[in-house]
């Protein structure tokens, strides 16, 4: 009852504040009052449903707990977040999104690829991660390249639908023009169908950011060194050291967040003209 | 002896089979144009002025006769960078700027940089846009995005120019102007021209073949050969000629009409 | 028949066969009891799943159970089925291990995680060898669900367990006299695995206290069976598991070695396992498993009653 | 004929390379037990030995194939070493959690372009839900789903909600806002209604971002079952099928689950293709 | 007395910020329209015809000045569904037939189906695109979509019409015949219509008042009563009031664009 009254009183205050008009400057500056006031909302049940009910510690910490536990063990997170985050995901994420779109390009650019790739480069991407993780391991040993590959793995398919789906996305004028320019397949590619492809290009790296992320902690599970955020996390549960565990968390979503953060803002720059970027 | 044409077709057909019945958007279409040419098709909407255009530059298949360019097939033509073509709709590519929009097919073709600058800036003065090269397409008007498709095709010097409705969208004072500069790049490059328009006038002024066409099937009715001289000032329009000639025209498109 | 849900710590095998005797043969019907047999996995904590109220019984090893309990979980030994610990480093004999005390050092070794390295670490701690990865101290990886690190010599030794991991990596092609094996037990270092837990709380319920009663003895019965019946024990937890990954040989084989390590017990604690068990844990370097002596963390209520 | 030529080529071109990679990545264990065993090893006994390993590092094609059809066809569908049972276990959590979460994603989508406060606090979270590591939670969400009584097909849903609703939210909150604006301003001269312009423009113009979603949704469920399957006691479904090889080195038994997982995402994946066809077809939207 | 005008314009102006400096599409235009006038915009290319036309219905906010539609702000009459627009290009939507885009207001403005269905056959009678209702917008010529667009606006009874362009790609002769299929709608149903046009003898033909603009920036430069009575046979293109009248629009067009 009083979690849902505090609920509404700052969903409330959300609804108002992101429709007040503000100018340009300010706008900023309101999203992210709003979403922090959202996720404070969150927060504030949360630590009430704990207390409140009793939720053992071993089951969900508080997060006033939680938080403490973060910043004692910052260090050791932050050198858990390099060795997941930077290494393992970011290296496998740059990989995989380049390996797609060199592949879709290769699919687009010949029909007998486009037939024969694409139904076997589905099915080869749709093999699950937690299924290839310990292969992989096994292969390209303990270490961040493992989890690396993992990654690659788990990226493609989602950049490559995508962009398959981005370079087929233009009109028949475009193409037309192109035609009568008599431009060459390499210049209608550079000119037309990438910059066309953008916004759906885009779709596939901003959902795989997340999925990178994942990709390189779950790969953890399957071994790993005595570092990184799966480790750590899955030792911490071991160790009934809930706290640890999401504090770990906390890290990956702000990291993770991030690095979506940051690829939303360089689609904004490189699809301004899309209308859903002209708003 | 006439010069070998630089366009000709013989009973060129064309079909789109759609879910329902076929339709005949081309029908035993003939019609040769000699280098140096100015051919205006005009027409009721839907008698297949587009659809022949789009055949001479290649991008349709004619499902019936023969028709080369220069002797060659219409794709060849295409592939040698023939055409310069001016759509119907202006089809700007919205993350390129109007500058950018018109460098584009020189970026293609090779141009030096230099080279399409002074080019784009040339075309740009042209169509009266000389201060809007910075902008995106959705920032400019109906009629200024389709100049902006004018000087795109003008930018670069196809041999062949095919232009469909180019001025559909512009008042009656830029129209003079262009029909003019039109007219003089015509006179100075000796280009092949064919180029669809609703305007009687604009049609007589311009052409030294008018073609009339005519709906279901799309087929050509009436071949206007111009009595008017090479050199035309706008004045002409008052002439004798000039009115008899537009009058032929009409007579033949309120035929075309009769049928429906 | 009175509801029970026991956790077990890993998944349907051999290593569990007394309780699935036990629930085969109708010992816990003759108990009145109804047990529910949850197995468990990677990343089932047992514990975690005691205290969410997912069980009422778990399987779980001593070291992680006192762990958990120094973190405020209030867990309770009720009954210790095995004796002896099975628990060992193998390593390939071309990696040059002899001895442990010296030749250790710079080399990977595996370790399970997952509350499940404590004994590891204390063992490394009698040694003085450091476990961070520098020149002084051993390499520690992960070691994930099988023996394959050892094989692509991703590590210099893994850890095994008797009955288990040692015959996969015989049955991978190794001979025993390719490897070095060092057990826990010769090393001193031996901590109770497999013990029966639950939460206090529970205990303080007549009602509860008895169900356990009857829960333990019929369990030790089974166990017993299970013993004396190797082929028999294998076929029943084939039976039971629902991967259907299991192979007969490897079960039976598991059940024999499986034995050797109940065969000491009557279900009772020794305190005296316990209290080494908690030495080994307390002393030795610098970053003990526990850092006191626990209070409380067994009782033989249950199996004083149950083994009357 | 012109559709599976292209397929076989393709297919017949990675077996071989498959097969290469066999023997080389297998070699160096034959080399290594025959050196243990004190022998030399000639290419032919290479070749015949690296084919045929009970657990090598990469299994050949034949064995995978072998493994396959063991589980498909050599077991009554109803056996607990079928793969058609575990598949289909498998398979009704993953529909389960995909319906589940392309709603959600949807109705989120739907709500994030209508309400702005919707827009700025709910997307930064859905993206932070997606970072958070669901194998690290899913097993509390199994222990948490099992202390308020429920088991089963749900909890492993759920997880796999949780991983498809993304792709599905992003996809859709980008194709609900491509309508242009000569398309929306049309909408907005008859002054129709939010749902109207939704039922109308904005749901029509999604259409292909909402199925390269869906496509990618899907396998997302499919993998996010698969992980639940993990910790959810590993007895049923392909996950437990894939962590119990994994667990007793059967690395054949691994293949053929992967396999058999890889096939159903596929086939999944391939329906939603289908639906998308049929879809744009009806629209008139295919040319 | 002047009965109270429908639309009523008061030193409206629009500015866009765009990246470089800003457009002044509209300065200070002030302007009344009476009920059942019929105004035509015309004026160079980018001089704020679509502009004005756009504020008019709401879609566009003034950043200056005060605009009134029947007494109300453009964006409630929008809302009261006073306006039916027809746009410069013909934006059908791809996924639904001719017919299906026509009877698109009308399901959203609730009309029930069988009235849908008759209103449907009706305006694409009146377009001339009866037989085209099945097919899709691409497999129809740039007129044909224009027409269909046409009849989009015109299937249900908005009392202010706003048509951008409407006939900018038709023939002479399809042309003359949809002027006077509107008059004759105008004339019948006295609606109040906005009309923007290159072409100076259709202002004049159709309008009860005409408005010349000029760009840089957007203004009204003459605005010209027409002294054609409310009957107009075609014939009256001869008359000399239409001759006199065209004359001044011409005079006006030509002195905006003197300007550049
Ligand atoms: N979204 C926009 N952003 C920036 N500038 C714009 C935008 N829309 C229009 N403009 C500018 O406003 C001016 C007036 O445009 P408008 O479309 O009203 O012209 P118009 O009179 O309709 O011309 P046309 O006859 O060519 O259609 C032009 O200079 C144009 O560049
Ligand atoms: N892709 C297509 N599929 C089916 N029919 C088509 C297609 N394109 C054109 N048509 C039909 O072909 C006929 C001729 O079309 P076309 O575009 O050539 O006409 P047009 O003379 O250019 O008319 P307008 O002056 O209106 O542009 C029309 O009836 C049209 O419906
Ligand atoms: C990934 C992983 N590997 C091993 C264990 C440890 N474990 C649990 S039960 C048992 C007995 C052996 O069969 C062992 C070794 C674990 N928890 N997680
Ligand atoms: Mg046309
Ligand atoms: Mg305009």
């Amino acid at each position: 009852m009083g979690l849902a009254l505090v609920w509404l009183g700052l969903w409330g205050a959300n609804a108002r504040l992101a429709n007040l008009a503000v100018t340009a400057e300010w706008e900023r500056l309101r999203r992210f009052a709003v979403a922090a006031i959202f996720g404070l909302t969150l927060l504030t049940v949360w630590e009430m449903a704990v207390t409140v009910f009793a939720v053992p510690q071993v089951i969900l910490p508080a997060p006033s707990a939680i938080g403490a536990r973060f910043v004692a063990a910052l260090p050791m997170i932050l050198g858990d977040l390099w060795q997941t985050l930077v290494k393992g995901a970011l290296s496998g994420w740059l990989i995989g999104a380049a390996a797609a779109v060199l592949t879709a390009i290769a699919i687009d650019r010949s029909p007998f690829l486009q037939r024969g790739l694409l139904p076997i480069g589905n099915f080869v991407a749709a093999l699950p991660i937690v299924g290839i993780a310990p292969i992989l391991v096994m292969w390209f040993g303990f270490d961040w390249q493992s989890k690396a590959a993992v990654v690659v793995v788990m990226v493609f398919f989602p950049i490559l639908v995508n962009m398959v789906a981005g370079l087929a996305a233009t009109d028949a004028l475009q193409r037309d023009q192109m035609a009568t320019w008599s431009a060459g397949y390499w210049q209608s590619l550079l000119k037309l169908r990438l910059p066309a492809a953008m916004p759906l290009l885009f779709n596939g790296l901003k959902i795989t950011t997340t999925l990178a992320l994942i990709g390189a902690i779950v790969a953890e599970f399957f071994g790993s060194p005595t570092r990184g955020m799966g480790f750590r996390i899955s030792t911490a549960v071991g160790q009934m050291d809930l706290a640890l565990v999401w504090a770990e968390i906390l890290m990956a979503a702000i990291a993770g967040s991030l690095f979506y953060g940051i690829v939303a803002l360089i689609e904004r720059r490189a699809t301004f003209w899309h209308p859903s970027q002209r708003g | 002896m006439m010069p070998s044409p630089v366009i000709s077709a013989r009973d060129v057909s064309l079909t789109f089979p759609t879910a329902d019945a076929p339709v005949h958007a081309l029908k035993d279409v003939s019609l040769d144009i000699g280098p140096g040419d100015f051919v205006s098709f005009i027409g009721p909407s839907g008698c297949g002025k587009t659809t022949f255009l789009r055949c001479i530059a290649g991008l349709e298949s004619p499902t019936g006769g023969t028709l080369t360019v220069n002797g060659m097939t219409p794709d060849q033509a295409r592939r040698a960078r023939a055409y310069g073509y001016v759509f119907q709709a202006p089809g700007l590519y919205p993350w390129r700027t109007i500058a950018g929009n018109i460098a584009l097919p020189l970026e293609i073709m090779g141009f030096s940089r230099p080279d399409r600058a002074e080019r784009v800036a040339r075309v740009l003065d042209l169509v009266e846009l000389g201060q809007f090269g910075g902008k995106y397409p959705w920032q400019l008007s109906g009629g200024m995005q389709q100049r902006a498709s004018i000087a795109r095709a003008l930018a670069f010097d196809a041999d062949i120019l095919l232009m469909d409705e180019p001025f559909g969208a512009l008042d009656e004072i830029v129209r003079d102007r262009l029909n003019e500069a039109l007219l003089a790049l015509w006179a100075k490059t000796g280009k092949t021209i064919g180029f669809v328009t609703h305007s009687i006038p604009e049609a007589v002024y311009l052409s030294t073949k008018i073609v009339v066409m005519s709906p279901r099937p799309g087929r050509i009715t009436d071949v206007i050969d111009s009595p008017l001289p090479r050199q035309r000032p706008l004045e002409i329009r008052d002439s004798a000629a000039f009115i008899e000639t537009a009058h032929r025209v009409r007579e033949g498109l309120r035929a075309g009409h009769s049928y429906d | 028949a009175d509801p029970l849900t026991l956790q077990l710590k890993w998944v349907t095998q051999a290593q569990f066969a007394g309780y699935y005797v036990a629930k085969d043969k109708g010992f816990y019907d003759e108990e009145n009891l109804d047990v529910t047999i949850k197995p468990g996995g990677p990343d089932i904590a047992p514990t975690q799943v005691l205290a969410g109220g997912g069980a009422d019984v778990t399987v779980e090893w001593m070291p992680a159970a006192l762990a958990a309990r120094e973190k405020g979980l209030p867990i309770v030994n009720i009954a210790q089925p095995f004796k002896s610990s099975g628990m060992m480093l193998t390593c390939l004999k071309e990696s040059g291990i002899t001895d442990p005390k010296t030749d250790f050092k710079g080399k990977t070794l595996g370790v399970w995680f997952f509350g499940n390295e404590y004994p590891f670490l204390s063992w490394m701690n009698h040694l003085g060898l450091k476990t961070d990865g520098g020149p002084e101290g051993v390499t520690v990886l992960k070691q994930g669900f099988n023996v394959d690190p050892l094989l692509q010599k991703q590590a210099a030794c893994i850890s095994t367990m008797t009955y288990n991991e040692y015959g996969q990596v015989l049955d991978a092609g190794l001979k025993p006299e390719d490897l070095v094996t060092f057990k826990y037990e010769d090393q001193g270092v031996a901590t109770l695995e497999d013990g029966l837990y639950t939460l206090e709380e529970k205990l303080k319920d007549p009602a509860m206290e008895d169900k356990l009663v009857r829960f333990v003895r019929a369990s030790m019965k089974g166990w017993k069976y299970a013993e004396e019946h190797p082929e028999e024990a294998a076929a029943i937890v084939l039976e039971n598991d629902e991967t259907g990954a299991q192979t007969e040989a490897h079960q039976v084989r598991m059940m024999q070695e499986v034995a050797k390590l109940t065969a000491g017990s009557n279900g009772a604690l020794d305190p005296a396992d316990a209290e080494r068990t908690v030495q080994t844990l307390l002393s030795g370097g610098s970053d003990p498993v526990i850092s006191k002596a626990p209070e409380g963390a067994w009782t033989s209520a249950i199996t004083d009653k149950a083994l009357k | 004929m012109s559709r599976v030529l292209p397929v076989l080529s393709v297919l017949a071109a990675i077996v071989a390379l498959w097969y290469l990679a066999a023997v080389g990545m297998n070699a160096a264990w034959v080399r290594d037990q025959a050196a243990r065993a004190g022998e030399t090893v000639t290419a032919g006994r290479l070749l015949r030995e690296t084919m045929v390993l009970e657990r090598p590092v990469l299994p050949a094609p034949h064995q995978v194939a072998a493994g396959l059809w063991e589980g498909v066809a050599g077991q009554k569908i109803t056996s607990k070493r079928s793969l058609v049972w575990h598949g289909w276990i498998t398979l009704g959590a993953t529909l389960a959690g995909f319906a589940i979460g392309a709603a959600a994603g949807m109705i989120l989508a739907v709500g994030i372009v209508h309400n702005r406060a919707m827009d700025m606090s709910i997307m930064p979270w859905a993206v932070a839900s997606q970072t958070v590591p669901i194998l690290a939670i899913a097993p509390m969400v199994i222990v948490v789903f099992a202390s308020a009584g429920v088991t089963g097909l749900l909890p492993k849903a759920f997880i796999a909600a949780w991983l498809s609703f993304f792709p599905v939210l992003v996809g859709m909150v980008k194709g609900l806002r491509a309508p242009d604006a000569m398309q929306m301003d049309l909408m907005r001269s008859w002054n129709a209604s939010s749902g109207q312009v939704l039922r109308h423009l904005r749901l029509p113009v999604s259409l292909p971002y909402l199925f390269a979603s869906l496509k990618v949704a899907v396998a997302a469920a499919l993998v996010g079952t698969i992980v639940g399957e993990l910790p959810a006691g590993a007895t049923q479904g392909l996950g437990a099928r894939l962590l119990s090889g994994s667990y007793y080195g059967q690395t054949i038994q691994i293949w053929a689950a992967l396999f058999a997982a890889a096939i159903l995402a596929a086939a999944l994946v391939w329906l939603i293709g289908l639906a998308e066809r049929i879809t744009l077809r009806r629209m008139g939207l295919s040319r």
